[in-house]
């Protein structure tokens, strides 16, 4: 156990790094597209440290003070219990915690710790934020969903290594390709869950600052930073394993997160934001019904 | 429309009245006609009215059969039927009594002919009326009919004269006494007798004469004085309604 | 039978009034009427072809009476029926007086506060 | 023995006698008036009691004149007849009494002859043994009737009273030419005689005229549907106290006569007309009342339609074709109804008479002001719409179960008007409940001795039916019940009732503790109790605000809920299903606001118990065990009653109000343990009657789908909810819903996630209501943006609820996350793909509004009016931090939980293997998957506080603020309104889902109620008020009565 929990440390440590320099990168890519020159791929790294080494701090009370730690321990905690390699001792870290449904409910902890947190700031952009993001999640929620029970129902398991064991033994088994229209919805709804463009009301930059995290500063916020990338890179990691069969190895995890991670950014750019009801609406509609497709067909085929 | 509905709705309804009552021949001998209806007659005295008939003069020396029925065999009926008239009497006094409310009538004052002729009628009725109840168990007629003759005497009265105020007070208390020498009559029978209303406290007599039939005619008087009185305070009480305050 | 169709008719008449006239005071006749339509239809339901009265006043009319006279038990009845049909009648119109009192008026259609 | 023919001769003679003496002295006419009376009341006693202890035990036959029976008159007094003498006269000496203390109307002395003679009328009506005796006695009943109607001699009555006088001189007409009719075709006019010969007859077509025409004079005054306009209006326009005595004696005497002649004139389609007539009467006229106003009136077509029932019964009651044991239950039946009937209608009407006002608005808020009238109006109502353990429940419950089962409709017709009247009595009971009203005069004794009759009457109904209709009559929960009177009765201090139920109940609980088993019964039974003590003890910080009755009510409500656990049979369960209904909803009323979702409460409830109690008749035996059933109708019939306590969709339009308007210390019991006991009560349908058909499949999945959808509808109402209770209440709705789900899977697993959910929505569900009690206390608002920021006020209760919330929003480490990991394995494993799309996607929105309650109450701006708030008291703190400690006990270590289930599961065939195993590494493990719950607690936890300490170390010195110290648009507010966002927080989402959320159901329930009382309206114009038309209808019934019903051969 004790080996155990060393390697987790390690890969928490290494999700965490992996999260911040996608980020760098995205902001990279964005940055080109936009015609300029865009930070270096390191400034998220920069910014994590510099707002970890501010002096002071502020804080609205209890929750508020609490709120990075629930932020942080909801991305590790997931990333922990997904496995990145599976069958791997030390890369598959806590799977053995839980399975997918435990992963889907861990997954809320960190947005609830954080959302509790800004609502206690008193700011009121910081509830309107939440109240946003989590309407977004219901809408996103639903095309997820209805992907992972087409999983669940097909590969008759809930756990997450059961369904990459279910797509081994060739590209053609992995469950983008055998159930792709199960795999579309889920992407698209990946988009929401990244909140990117179009889905980016929930942050709002534009109009109220930074979303929920409004009030956040200093120590605080680098916590809040550090909890969202290793995050993003728990949701990579779980797609990878659900849609593209897992991975064998370190490198083949690199190589297929790095390509889910490419996916919205590609989105991002070309769209403009969506109004939260559009959004909600949108994903109701669009992916849910291509999800649809997928579940009518093995609701016939059982 | 209404009528025509009406008038629908009644035939069809004197249809069916008519179809039972034409079931019973008209003018046959009704238990000759009743037995058609009966399988399996063992029963001598099936028809109770035979047995009225037969031995009402044995039973109760009343020459008058009817009178035995509705004294006697049907005495309870007859109590209650004394009882709604009193019912009836009171009833209305009781909701006439605040009944003021009435426009001044401005009462004709009656003829010659009728002041006298009331005048000489008034006791010949009463005794009359007199007559007929205390004959009821031997001629046709009784109580109720010589109450009613003795309350028309008082009406005449009434109609001829002003100043015909029959007492109510004493109204009110023959009526009362009467109605309670009727129950007391058949609570003699429950204590003395067979039963309530027996008509075995008195000798019964002698057949078609005056003191006969037991208390039948003490029934019948009292019935006599209560219609009597209740009747007569029956039409006071309508008179008082619309006279001069 | 025609006492029976007579008799009948009455009621009917008696009840048509109460079915169609306006006036409560008719109506209250039409009861009557109907009353007496009843009474005469009990009667005629007594009625012995070719006997005579209940009333015993004569000696050869004791052997075999019930050869001899009508069914007395229908006129015993009527006269009960008579008397309460006199009291409904008293007690009726003591209500129609007080009703003409109170609204001066005796059409039917004054008198439907109560109704539903 | 009292000859009855004393009581009749001297009761005459007295009348005579009164007369007299009113013209000298009214005091002493007075004095004799009820000296007579209760000679009478004593005397007809006296021979009911001959007949009961069995003293008497041939009928007394008084031969009248000393003539044997067909020759005289004669009275005939059998047990009916002496107890129906017992009943007229204790009805009239009750009107009397309470005419007396009001004044007797001028002039006195003849009032009290015509008031004497009804009941003489009625007596003599009930034991005379001869048909034109009969007749004469109709005629005092009626002339006095009509004498007594006419008394207040205004408007209103001198109208009811011609009326009444003209139909029933029509009624009487043809009841003499029946009775001469009679006399001619058979002979003799004695009634006993006459049924003689009718054995002999070959009954012709004619003869069967000649019955009808006297049924139909009969019928007229049994005031059957078209043809008692007449009735109605006496009713409304008569002097209350008259109709009392009407109403409870001169017509119950009609029904005896009618019953009688029924037997005795053996007429062939009598079954058919008292079905007809009975039964059309009964139902249309509960539907008649639906909108009546004028409180007269309603209660006239009341006892119209309980006379319809009584007639409908009679038809039964003389049916040879049926099994003896049946007519016998009917018997008894009649004889409950017509006692409930008289003494809870004429109760009724002595207290209308109290009251000046006829409309019904009149009424708002009396009972509020007046304790004891309301005492004697809520026994009256319930007596009358059949509210255990009054004797009209009884009475309902043996009828219904004698009925023979190809005359199921019947049954639902009887059940139909019975919703119908609860409708109207219970808006009727909101209106007089609602608001605070005048006070009222007190002319009181009479009604209160007629109720205390009726609870008496119930009590002894109870003892002597538990035992042949297998109703379990525990002597401890009557002890319990007692107690209960007594805390009522009494009205001990708050605290001295807190106490003395709690010790009832831990009492209760060392009594019952050999009962809690493992198994389903003793599952629920032990979650009653523990769950009930811990809510009970919540209940003390704010008991003084509380009526005197809410401790006993709520006792009554545990153990009637220990009744429904323990039950053997399904009767048994019923009887204590309705006793927990009407207590509970006695508690629902005594909120503020509550008494319009009481009603509604009331409506729902008991339609759903009705519709459970037509389920139970149908079902081929009574005990809750394996019944072989076909079809889905009783399965549906069963389960509906039970749905309605879990409000599942659509049946869930009450939930919402009764949760949130009832009595805070109310709330908590209602979702956390009643709701289970409907759980308790599907889990047996499902085990025992749905598991047995062939179209069980389908209904559970059927069923499967109402739960999910119930669980996302509510969850998404719960979302735009603003209300503190009402969103809480939509939340509990949803869950169940879950649970619902749970059972109709049916398997293992399933029912693991159903029961396993049942106590953890206890424990949750629990705690939030509790907390919110506490809260609403402290803050004097349930509505959500008045509060914010209460977190520094209140850290415990803050504590307890994040826990809580956690737990139900399914977040792994607490205990709520096993219930959704069990349900949604077992519906992977059913492979309900659509279902489980909705499940999760419901559980996802439920996150909205928990993060909304969080906010909203505890986090946000503290407003400046809950400044002083505090921490919530003592008690409820108390009870919050045991269910807290629960919460996570259980969800570190589920198998707290999950292991006596597993017991419970294994004592039903088919759930033997639960499904489900444990491994060391894996902790919890199912077919598809696995779940560890310690392991996630302590790696939480762990890494919790590791981050906390290493956060703690590491970070920059931490300044706390002020409250309105927040970046606003770079200026600091001055207002705290303005900076809570408390308000409709999901506008954006609400105008997504708009479609999604119009409340359609809610509209089609209005919508029904709006009709069906729109047409009722339009029926009811039937009664046009022209006595011209009345006749009218009395001859086109009698014309229809005597073509369709004269059968023979």
């Amino acid at each position: 156990m004790g080996v155990k929990i060393f390697y987790a440390f390690i890969a928490l440590i290494g999700g965490i790094a992996y999260g911040l320099l996608l980020g760098g990168i995205s902001r990279k890519i964005t940055a080109r597209m936009q015609n300029r020159r865009g930070p270096t791929v390191f400034q998220n790294f920069i910014d994590v440290w510099k707002l970890f080494r501010k002096k002071t701090a502020i804080s609205h009370g209890v929750m508020f003070y609490l709120a990075p730690i629930f932020r942080l321990l909801g991305g590790a905690g997931t990333f922990l219990l997904v496995p990145i390699v599976v069958g791997n001792f030390y890369l598959s870290n806590f799977s053995f915690g839980g399975d997918l449904i435990v992963i889907m409910y861990f997954m809320v902890m960190g947005c609830l710790g954080m959302a509790l947190g800004a609502a206690e700031s008193g700011h009121p952009h910081a509830p309107i934020g939440v109240t946003r993001g989590l309407a977004q999640m219901a809408g996103q929620e639903l095309p997820f969903i209805i992907s992972v029970v087409v999983l669940m129902i097909v590969d008759k398991t809930t756990s997450v290594e059961g369904i990459v064991m279910a797509q081994q033994g060739g590209i053609l088994h992995w469950h983008i390709f055998t159930y792709p229209f199960a795999a579309i919805a889920a992407f698209i709804s990946l988009l929401g869950m990244m909140t990117s463009y179009p889905f980016e009301i929930v942050m709002a930059p534009q109009e109220i600052a930074i979303g929920p995290p409004t009030e956040f500063s200093s120590t605080f916020l680098s916590y809040m930073f550090s909890g969202r990338s290793v995050f993003a890179v728990a949701k990579y990691v779980l797609f990878m394993d659900l849609f593209l069969g897992g991975a064998t190895n370190l490198l083949w995890a690199f190589l297929k997160t790095f390509l889910i991670f490419l996916w919205p950014l590609f989105i991002t750019d070309v769209f403009p934001r969506f109004k939260l009801e559009q959004s909600v609406s949108f994903f109701w509609t669009w992916p849910t019904l291509i999800g649809l497709i997928d579940l009518l067909r093995i609701y016939i085929v059982r | 429309m209404r009528k025509w509905i009406a008038i629908t709705f009644l035939l069809i309804l004197g249809f069916f009245m008519l179809r039972i009552a034409g079931a019973f021949p008209f003018g046959e001998n009704t238990w000759k006609v009743a037995r058609q209806y009966v399988k399996n007659v063992t029963e001598e005295k099936w028809w109770v009215a035979e047995h009225y008939v037969d031995k009402g003069i044995k039973e109760n020396r009343g020459s008058n059969l009817v009178t035995s029925i509705v004294v006697n065999y049907r005495g309870f009926d007859t109590l209650g039927e004394v009882t709604v008239l009193f019912l009836a009497a009171t009833a209305l006094a009781f909701l006439l009594s605040s009944c003021t409310c009435f426009r001044k009538y401005e009462r004709i004052e009656a003829s010659l002919i009728l002041k006298t002729a009331s005048d000489t009628l008034y006791p010949l009725l009463i005794l009359f009326g007199a007559y007929i109840f205390i004959h009821g168990h031997l001629t046709p007629g009784g109580g109720f009919q010589g109450g009613t003759v003795i309350a028309s005497a008082v009406m005449l009265m009434l109609l001829a004269h002003f100043s015909f105020h029959p007492n109510h007070e004493v109204l009110s208390v023959t009526e009362g006494l009467a109605g309670i020498v009727f129950a007391a009559i058949g609570l003699a029978g429950l204590i003395w007798g067979r039963s309530f209303l027996a008509n075995n406290i008195l000798p019964l007599g002698h057949w078609n004469r005056l003191f006969s039939a037991g208390v039948i005619p003490l029934i019948y008087i009292a019935i006599g004085f209560k219609v009597g009185s209740e009747l007569s305070g029956l039409i006071t009480d309508m008179f008082k309604v619309t006279k001069e305050e | 039978m025609f006492f029976f169709a007579s008799s009948i008719a009455l009621i009917l008449i008696g009840l048509y009034a109460v079915l169609v006239k306006r006036n409560i005071m008719k109506m209250v006749i039409g009861l009557s009427i109907m009353d007496t339509g009843v009474n005469i239809l009990i009667i005629s339901l007594g009625f012995i072809r070719g006997k005579t009265a209940p009333i015993i006043n004569a000696k050869d009319l004791l052997v075999r009476t019930s050869s001899k006279v009508v069914d007395p038990v229908p006129q015993a009845l009527v006269l009960t029926a008579i008397v309460i049909g006199v009291a409904v009648t008293a007690a009726a119109l003591s209500i129609v007086m007080l009703m003409y009192s109170k609204k001066k008026s005796l059409e039917i259609e004054e008198y439907k506060e109560l109704k539903w | 023995m009292v000859n009855p023919i004393l009581i009749i001769a001297i009761t005459l003679a007295s009348a005579f006698f009164i007369g007299i003496l009113q013209v000298y002295s009214k005091l002493w006419a007075k004095v004799f008036f009820f000296l007579v009376l209760i000679f009478d009341f004593v005397a007809a006693g006296a021979n009911f009691y001959g007949f009961l202890s069995g003293k008497i035990t041939s009928p007394i036959l008084v031969k009248i004149g000393g003539f044997p029976p067909p020759i005289g008159i004669n009275l005939f007094v059998g047990k009916a007849e002496a107890a129906m003498g017992f009943l007229i006269f204790t009805i009239t000496l009750l009107g009397a009494y309470h005419l007396a203390r009001r004044g007797i109307p001028e002039p006195q002395g003849k009032a009290m002859v015509l008031f004497l003679l009804l009941s003489l009328g009625a007596a003599g009506i009930t034991f005379t043994g001869d048909f034109f005796n009969l007749f004469v006695f109709i005629e005092i009943t009626s002339i006095a009737a009509y004498g007594l109607v006419a008394s207040a001699k205004t408007e209103k009555s001198l109208e009811a009273a011609f009326k009444y006088m003209v139909i029933g001189s029509i009624s009487s007409t043809f009841i003499l030419l029946g009775v001469v009719f009679l006399y001619k075709a058979t002979g003799s006019l004695n009634m006993l005689d006459i049924a003689k010969k009718v054995k002999t007859f070959p009954l012709t077509p004619v003869f069967s005229l000649i019955s009808l025409v006297f049924f139909a004079g009969l019928l007229i005054e049994l005031e059957v549907f078209p043809i008692n306009g007449w009735a109605l209006d006496v009713y409304q326009g008569a002097d209350p106290v008259v109709v009392a005595v009407l109403t409870g004696a001169a017509v119950k005497a009609f029904y005896l006569i009618f019953i009688k002649a029924g037997g005795y004139l053996a007429l062939p389609s009598f079954f058919q007309l008292s079905l007809i007539f009975g039964g059309g009467t009964y139902l249309v006229s509960q539907f008649l009342a639906w909108r009546q106003r004028d409180v007269r009136r309603l209660l006239g077509y009341s006892s119209v339609a309980q006379l319809g029932l009584l007639i409908l019964s009679a038809g039964f009651f003389l049916n040879n074709s049926l099994p003896s044991s049946s007519r016998h239950f009917i018997a008894l039946a009649i004889v409950l109804f017509v006692f409930n009937h008289s003494f809870a209608k004429s109760s009724l009407f002595l207290l209308v008479d109290n009251v000046e006002t006829r409309e019904m608005e009149g009424w708002k808020g009396i009972l509020k002001r007046n304790p004891l009238f309301k005492f004697i109006f809520s026994t009256s109502v319930f007596s009358i719409t059949g509210v255990p353990p009054f004797p009209g429940f009884w009475a309902k419950l043996l009828l219904i179960f004698a009925i023979p089962k190809e005359y199921a409709w019947v049954v639902g017709l009887i059940l139909l008007g019975a919703v119908a009247e609860i409708v109207y009595y219970f808006r009727f009971y909101r209106i007089a409940s609602d608001g605070e009203g005048e006070k009222v005069k007190k002319n009181l004794a009479s009604p209160l001795a007629a109720s205390l009759i009726l609870i008496t009457g119930g009590g002894v109904a109870w003892s002597m039916f538990s035992g042949y209709m297998g109703i379990m009559f525990n002597s401890l929960i009557i002890v319990f019940l007692m107690v209960a009177a007594a805390i009522y009765i009494f009205g001990f201090s708050k605290p001295l009732q807190w106490t003395a139920s709690l010790v009832l109940l831990g009492y209760g609980i060392y009594r019952f503790l050999p009962s809690m088993k493992a198994n389903l019964h003793g599952f629920f039974l032990a979650l009653v109790f523990f769950g009930g003590a811990i809510l009970l003890f919540a209940t003390y910080p704010t008991s003084k605000r509380l009526s005197w009755s809410f401790y006993p009510a709520y006792l009554v409500v545990i153990f009637s809920l220990v009744g429904i656990a323990l039950s053997t049979s399904w009767l048994n369960l019923f009887v204590y299903w309705e006793l927990m209904s009407w207590s509970s909803f006695l508690l629902v009323n005594m909120g503020k606001k509550a008494k319009r979702a009481a009603w509604i409460y009331a409506i729902f409830s008991s339609a759903g118990a009705y519709s459970m109690l037509a389920g139970i008749y149908l079902l081929p035996k009574l005990s809750i065990s394996k019944i072989g059933v076909t079809g889905v109708l009783i399965p549906v019939l069963l389960i509906t009653g039970f749905l309605v306590k879990m409000a599942t969709s659509p049946l869930h339009i009450w939930a919402r109000d009764a949760y949130g308007e009832s009595p805070d210390e109310f709330t908590p019991l209602l979702s956390g343990i009643m709701s289970k006991i409907g759980v308790f009560g599907s889990a047996l349908v499902f085990l025992y009657v749905i598991a047995n058909i062939s179209s069980g499949p389908a209904l559970r999945y059927g069923l499967a789908w109402l739960g999910v959808l119930t669980a996302f509808f509510m969850t998404l109402l719960a979302v735009f909810q603003e209300d503190l209770k009402k969103l809480l209440a939509y939340s509990s709705v949803g869950q169940v819903g879950y649970i619902l789900l749970g059972l109709a899977i049916a398997t293992p697993l399933g029912w693991n996630a159903a029961l396993y959910h049942t106590v953890d929505h206890f424990i949750f569900k629990g705690l939030l209501f509790v907390a919110a009690a506490g809260i609403i206390y402290r803050v004097g608002t349930s509505y959500l943006p008045h509060m914010g920021g209460l977190i520094r006020r209140m850290p415990l209760t803050f504590l307890a609820v994040l826990i809580a919330i956690i737990s139900l929003a399914g977040i792994p480490p607490m205990a709520g996350f096993a219930g959704k990991w069990l349900l949604y394995s077992a519906l992977i494993e059913k492979q309900w793909v659509f279902i489980t799309v909705v499940a999760f996607l419901a559980s996802t929105l439920a996150f909205l509004y928990c993060f909304k309650i969080l906010h909203t109450v505890f986090l946000g701006q503290l407003q400046d009016e809950n400044k002083n708030a505090r921490e919530v008291p003592f008690p409820i703190a108390a009870a919050e931090t045991i269910l807290l400690v629960a919460t996570v006990a259980i969800g570190a270590f589920p198998r707290l939980l999950l292991d006596p289930i597993n017991k419970v599961l294994n004592k039903i065939p088919g759930m033997k293997n639960s499904g489900l195993f444990y491994e060391k590494t894996l902790g919890a493990v199912s077919k598809l998957g696995h779940w560890n719950a310690l392991f996630l607690m302590v790696f939480t936890v762990g890494s919790f506080i590791f981050a906390l300490i290493f956060f703690a170390l590491t970070s920059a010195r931490v300044r706390e603020v002020k409250q309105l110290d927040v970046g606003y648009a770079g200026e600091v507010p001055r207002q705290v309104e303005d900076l809570h966002f408390g308000y409709d927080l999901y506008a954006h989402f609400r105008r997504t889902v708009k479609w999604l959320i119009y409340p359609l159901v809610s509209k089609i329930w209005k919508g029904i109620y709006e009709w069906t009382g729109t047409f009722a309206e339009v029926l009811r114009r039937f009664y046009t008020g022209n006595i011209n038309t009345y006749a009218a209808y009395v001859i086109l019934i009698s014309i229809l009565i005597l073509h369709f019903f004269a059968g023979g051969k």
